[in-house]
């Protein structure tokens, strides 16, 4: 008996012995850890994200890897907290050999995983958060952002509505009650001061995240009759609030800005109606005016949906961007390397500057490490050729436009804004065509 | 403030308060019989709003009529609680009876996660969501707002069916009577030759039913995504013990006032919109700790 | 008696030497540690017959009283923080123990609950103090006055945690040995018999409160400083519920059961992430199911082979006649 | 100071309906030995309960020693010094027997300490010999759970003599002991509380055991006391013999 019983605590160290294992110098694989959420309810980004990762670097290691090592992708479920998920990201690194790793969906994982990589080494690819403080108020090696950030995104959403609705006096904000839903909140608020001084902000709510019930919120917005609804909102929270809010009249009493809401249209289908303005978190959309017809897009589109049924998301083209921007950030650092594996420290170099091409538009990695992408906004509009809501009167804002510059903060620079930034040359501007 | 608003307030608590009357009395009443405080029925909560939603798409998509819906809800609920509680009953709880307390929490909390994954795998991670049902009721303007009449009226008259039911059913019928006996003395139920085993499986089931039947109705309403069964279960427990555990009207009146509380607070202050029930349940089990609804009973020696 | 300490000394051993064979699990290893320190809190109260569903509120409390000291520019220091943090989260556990020690069962269980809940939502909520649903990321202080280096950083953390944690286990043992001790169990046992005695059961749970605080509150201090990053997760119900969950799969018989627990728990827990990432939480509820039903004695009781007698619900004994 | 160490007065309870009690008074001299007899549903526990804190009266008193207890918790009273014994065993029964005396030891020492081993408590002797004198040495080691009925409710006792209290309420001590052993028991017992100089009021159904161990007698109806006097001024009265007793027996 007791040396069955030692037996069994020997079997349990044993299992803690058996994690570990040694990292390579001159790997026969790149593993790369991806932190995305597998449960709760961001998953609505974390699995497309993770779907399309798998096709990217199934493509990716078809065509021989990254100079010809092999790339594996290992998941960490965001959804578990975020202290789980720092153990996790440890241990992906330290024990299964990850050189690279992509943290992460939430702008809270991403503030807490920015140390985290500093201490361990690791190139860490921030391959869907938005949160502009990151680069702005600390400075962080081993981090690197393959896409715009909040500031580009609510600059651009500003612009747009005041461009194509400039006349409105009064404005609500329904923000889901986290840092991205308040900090989008004040970005836009501290624009919109500069901008129409004299716009009346007549309710701020911030209803929990994942709320099942919007109701209250409804009636109140129903009573005030604000001209401009805003929300930031998106994932099932944003169904439910379009959906409530749209049976009983609400999307047709005030303009709805939905700067997320790409990422529910085909989901929302008929609910969803026309002269809403939506964005996608930069210039991503399956149907973009300039790229839908290019054999990428193309491509992506039909693997993408064979895989899944839907077609593919802003995070699907983000972990488009973060598995693009890795590969190219090796070439370039091998390049100058003379063609040997690079150190981690020579690929987070490499990514300064580094500009390469996404299935939508072209990246450009500035200094600070924030990537440089344009932002594209439309209004609703309903067509024929899908059961659900497509963008018309499309703009397309350049990144550098958008983006507060190195070594501003945006809060301060969007306070800044000019009102001939609204109709700046570089917009690009496009309708709906088949 | 304009007093309509108050009232508008009161119609949106009444409508969220009815709701959580549903699911809040199906755990209840498991208490109340079994003495086991369920943490899984939130996951019962969320199964039955996947399943009536996918129900009521497949309908939609076989081109059957809108109205069928009412019907399915029922069906997947009663479906969600025979199927899924049953089995958890059965197969689970049912050997645990006789042990400590904390093991029968934890294996519903067990129960809890395993669902909490279930759910994941079979309905996916992407927002579910068919609102056909509460388009097809249209809407009722009260002073200039417009509210959905599935929302304003039927769910509230669904709560009310269900506790004039519940009432009718616990003291009317041998069955409801024979439930009550268990509640009030186990022993001596049992004494008197009622079955117990088949007591609480039948009350587990009606139980769960109950918290399906609440996520059934809310799949009309809200977009079903993995993790909604933890958020519900909390506010259920806030119900059950502020009302008593096992107290059915007085789970009624809980749920009323932490619908009311809620919304009040989303306008006079929506930053504590979200601490209101908890709020309540702390004060009220301070104030009379065995619930609002409850006489403290001596043991005796 | 000798068999409690063999097992006892075989886990310290091993954790002793785990560090320095495989480097990379001492963070694992103190996250384990923290999470057995709070289960060792549930344990205490399990002797009392009561189960908290909300000891998050002093694991979380403790947390960000250090992600807010570690912050501002005083009590950057490690050997300052974790004593002034988890005497907070004593001071809370002295609050909330003043009401809570009057309720029994589901009621002691729910109201822990409902406050940890509040707590909890008001962490979320205070956006502007709390950062909200995000959380504050925590510097790494100094230690004992040195500026270190991440890895050396937590190479000392884990050893002053185990050194703090076999502290706590054998202070704990030495108390549930002691009067006060045995009286907890009479609470569980007969609380009648104990008011009987002259002896105010209330008094007895109220200490026992406060140590089971003290210990979550310590748990949660280091996790803050091992992790760097604390959330309101950290008081949510399911984290008070996984300390349950620990403390039963370890095993309420002796003081190293939680800790075993705590350790099984993150094995588990890390296979889990690796094979079944999208199913680790049933994996989990498999694994506790198992153990009530296969092992109510929890691993502790696996190994120490004796089983914990299967104490049957209390029945209030009746009365033939008033 | 008034000659009675207890007197209760007029104690009135009701629960419902029912008058639990309805003015029940007792007045007990120091050492006396009462027994108290009655039908099932005489009130008899519910004033021993009423006496000791379990239930608080409605109106009436209670003063022990010359203070007044009247409705105070069960754990003042206990300290006041009134011990009671209960009809069923109330005990820590996952502990051992030697556990429960020295946890009474405790608290009547007040040794707390979380630095104090309980089975290393310096007076450990005293429980020994008090349980020796219980004749049940044997015990200590065993526990509570394993013990039969009959020990058990000479443990309760030893337990609420561990205490050391002035006055001992014991409800029905030799119930749960086979008739061949209640006098051997209740010797036992006699000696003990007559060492400790100990009042002492039981339940009793056994008359020949009131007969021979009580110095006087209360007969319990309806809630109070229907007649009192000396045992044999009681056991040979015709009423108590048809109603209490029982013809024939």
């Amino acid at each position: 008996m007791a040396i069955k019983r030692s037996a069994a605590v020997a079997f349990a160290l044993g299992a803690l012995m058996a994690l570990p294992a040694l990292a390579q110098d001159k790997p026969k694989e790149l593993v790369v850890g991806i932190a995305t959420f597998l449960s709760g309810p961001a998953s609505v980004f974390g699995v497309p994200g993770k779907n399309a990762a798998d096709l990217f670097f199934e493509e990716l290691n078809a065509k021989g890897g990254i100079l010809g090592v092999p790339v594996k992708p290992v998941y960490v479920d965001e959804g578990a907290g975020t202290n789980q998920l720092i153990s996790e990201y440890r241990r992906v690194v330290q024990d299964q050999g990850a050189q690279v790793m992509f943290g992460a969906i939430s702008s809270g994982s991403c503030n807490a995983l920015a140390p985290v990589a500093e201490d361990l080494k690791v190139v860490n690819v921030m391959w869907d958060c938005g949160t502009q403080t990151i680069f702005e108020e600390g400075k962080w090696k081993y981090s690197v952002r393959t896409q715009g950030h909040a500031g580009a995104e609510m600059m651009a959403t500003l612009l747009y509505l005041m461009k194509t609705k400039p006349d409105f006096k009064t404005i609500a904000v329904v923000n889901q009650d986290y840092a991205w839903g308040r900090e989008s909140w004040a970005l836009f608020q501290a624009g919109l001061k500069a901008l129409k001084p004299d716009v009346k902000i007549v309710a701020e709510l911030f209803p929990k995240f994942g709320a099942p019930d919007f109701s209250t919120e409804i009636t109140r917005l129903s009573a005030l009759r604000p001209d401009v609804v805003l929300s930031t909102s998106w994932g099932g929270d944003l169904d439910t609030f379009v959906q409530q809010a749209a049976a009983r009249g609400l999307l047709k009493q005030s303009t709805f800005v939905l700067p997320l809401a790409e990422s529910s249209m085909e989901r929302l289908g008929a609910v969803m109606p026309e002269g809403v303005i939506v964005g996608g978190r930069g210039d991503h959309y399956f149907l973009h005016p300039k790229h839908k017809n290019s054999a990428e897009m193309q491509s992506f589109v039909k693997k993408y949906r064979d895989k899944t049924n839907v077609y593919p998301i802003y995070p699907t083209f983000h972990m488009n961007q973060a598995v693009t921007g890795l590969a190219k950030a090796y070439e370039k650092a091998g390049a100058a390397n003379g063609g040997k594996w690079p150190t981690k420290e020579q690929v987070i170099a490499a990514f300064e500057g580094l500009e390469f091409k996404s299935l939508t538009g072209t990246i450009t990695i500035r200094s600070d490490h924030q990537g440089l992408e344009d932002q594209l906004l439309g209004t609703t509009k309903r067509v024929p050729e899908y059961p659900f809501a497509v963008y018309d009167k499309m703009a397309l804002y350049p990144g550098k436009l958008v983006t507060t510059p190195v070594g501003e903060k945006s809060l301060e620079w969007f306070a800044k804004t000019k009102l001939d930034l609204v109709n700046d040359k570089s917009i690009e501007t496009f309708d709906y065509s088949k | 403030m304009p007093p309509e608003m108050l009232f508008l307030a009161a119609l949106d608590g009444l409508a969220y308060g009815s709701l959580l009357f549903l699911v809040a009395v199906g755990l209840s009443l498991i208490f109340g019989v079994l003495g086991v405080l369920n943490v899984a029925h939130g996951s019962f909560y969320a199964i039955g709003a996947y399943v009536a939603a996918s129900a009521v798409l497949a309908a939609a998509g076989m081109g059957l009529p809108t109205w069928l819906a009412f019907p399915l809800f029922l069906i997947s609920a009663i479906l969600v609680g025979v199927v899924v509680g049953g089995t958890v009953e059965a197969l689970l709880l049912r050997r645990i009876y006789g042990k400590e307390e904390v093991l029968q929490l934890l294996v519903t909390f067990a129960v809890f996660m395993i669902l909490e994954d279930a759910q994941k795998v079979v309905f996916g991670t992407q927002p579910l969501f068919a609102n056909a049902p509460m388009n097809w009721l249209g809407t009722i303007e009260v002073f200039g707002i417009y509210y959905t009449n599935y929302q304003l009226i039927l769910i509230p008259l669904v709560a009310l069916a269900v506790l004039v039911g519940l009432r009718l059913f616990l003291r009317r019928t041998s069955f409801g009577r024979a439930i009550v006996a268990v509640t009030q003395d186990r022993e001596a139920a049992m004494a008197m030759g009622i079955n117990a085993t088949r007591i609480y499986l039948f009350t587990f089931m009606i139980g769960a039913s109950l918290a399906a039947l609440g996520g059934a109705l809310s799949s009309a309403t809200t977009s079903l995504t993995p993790g909604i069964g933890s958020g519900m279960i909390v506010l259920s427990f806030a119900v059950a013990a502020t009302a008593g555990l096992g107290r059915i009207e007085g789970a009624a009146v809980a749920a009323l006032m932490i619908g009311l509380g809620r919304s009040a607070a989303v306008y006079f202050a929506p930053e504590f919109d979200v601490l209101i029930p908890y709020l309540i349940m702390v004060v009220v089990l301070l104030i009379k700790p065995e619930g609002l609804f409850t006489t403290l009973q001596t043991r005796k020696v | 008696m000798a068999r409690q300490y063999l097992i006892g000394a075989a886990l310290l051993i091993a954790l002793i030497v785990f560090p320095v064979v495989s480097p990379w699990s001492t963070v694992i290893l103190t996250v384990a540690l923290c999470e057995g320190l709070a289960a060792l809190g549930i344990l205490v109260l399990l002797r009392a017959g009561q189960v908290s569903f909300g000891h998050g509120l002093f694991f979380a409390f403790s947390a960000y009283v250090v992600a807010f000291m570690a912050a501002a520019s005083f009590g950057h220091e490690v050997l300052l923080l974790v004593p002034i943090a988890t005497a907070a989260s004593g001071l809370v556990a002295a609050l909330v123990g003043l009401f809570i020690v009057r309720y029994r069962a589901i009621f002691f269980g729910m109201l822990n609950l409902a406050i940890s809940m509040v707590f909890f939502s008001l962490l979320e909520k205070l956006f502007s103090v709390t950062g909200g649903a995000d959380g504050k990321r925590v510097p790494r202080p100094t230690l004992a006055g040195m500026t270190l280096e991440r890895e050396t950083f937590e190479f000392w953390m884990f050893y002053i945690t185990l050194a703090l944690a076999v502290t706590a286990a054998l202070g704990v043992a030495r108390y549930l040995l002691s009067p006060g001790g045995k009286a907890l169990e009479a609470i569980k046992s007969n609380e009648t018999r104990l008011e009987y005695l002259g002896v105010s059961s209330r008094k007895v749970l109220y200490g026992a409160y406060l140590l089971s605080g003290l210990l979550a509150g310590l748990g949660g201090a280091i996790i803050a400083l091992v992790s760097g990053h604390v959330t309101p997760e950290l008081a949510y119900w399911v984290r008070s519920g996984e300390f349950v969950f620990i403390a039963i799969l370890g095993g309420v018989g002796g003081v190293a059961g939680p800790f075993l627990g705590a350790l099984m728990f993150q094995i588990i827990r890390g296979y889990a992430a690796v094979h079944a990432p999208e199913t680790w939480h049933a994996v989990l509820g498999v694994m506790l199911l198992v153990i009530i039903f296969f092992a109510p004695s929890g691993l502790y009781g696996l190994i120490a082979g004796r089983k914990r007698k299967s104490a049957p619900k209390e029945t209030a004994p009746k009365e033939t006649a008033p | 100071m008034s000659e009675f160490i207890l007197e209760a007065r007029d104690l009135e309870l009701r629960f419902g309906g029912v008058l639990a009690a309805n003015g029940a008074s007792l007045s007990v001299r120091a050492n006396e030995r009462i027994a108290i007899i009655g039908p099932n549903g005489a009130g008899k526990t519910t004033f021993i309960n009423l006496c000791t804190g379990y239930l608080k009266p409605q109106s009436g008193s209670v003063v022990f020693a010359g203070q007044d207890v009247t409705a105070l918790s069960p754990r003042a009273i206990t300290r006041r010094g009134i011990g009671r014994s209960f009809q069923i065993p109330q005990l820590f029964t996952d502990n051992t027997v030697m556990e429960n005396l020295l946890l009474a030891l405790s608290a009547r020492e007040g040794t707390w300490s979380p630095f104090l081993r309980l089975d290393r408590h310096p007076k450990r002797e005293e429980m020994i010999a008090l349980l020796d004198s219980v004749g049940l040495r044997d015990t200590a080691e065993r526990p509570v759970r394993e013990l039969p009925e009959g020990m058990r409710k000479l443990i309760d006792i030893a337990v609420a003599l561990a205490l050391d209290p002035k006055l001992i309420f014991m409800d029905e001590p030799t119930s749960g002991v086979s008739s061949h052993e209640k006098f051997q028991v209740m010797d036992t017992l006699a000696r003990a509380l007559d060492a400790r100089a100990t009042t002492a009021i039981f339940v009793e159904h056994d008359m020949d055991v009131v007969a021979r161990y009580a110095s006087r007698v209360a007969v319990w109806s309806g809630g109070r006391i229907a007649l009192e006097g000396t045992p044999d001024e009681i056991l040979n009265h015709p009423e108590v013999r048809e109603t209490v007793i029982g013809v024939g027996v």
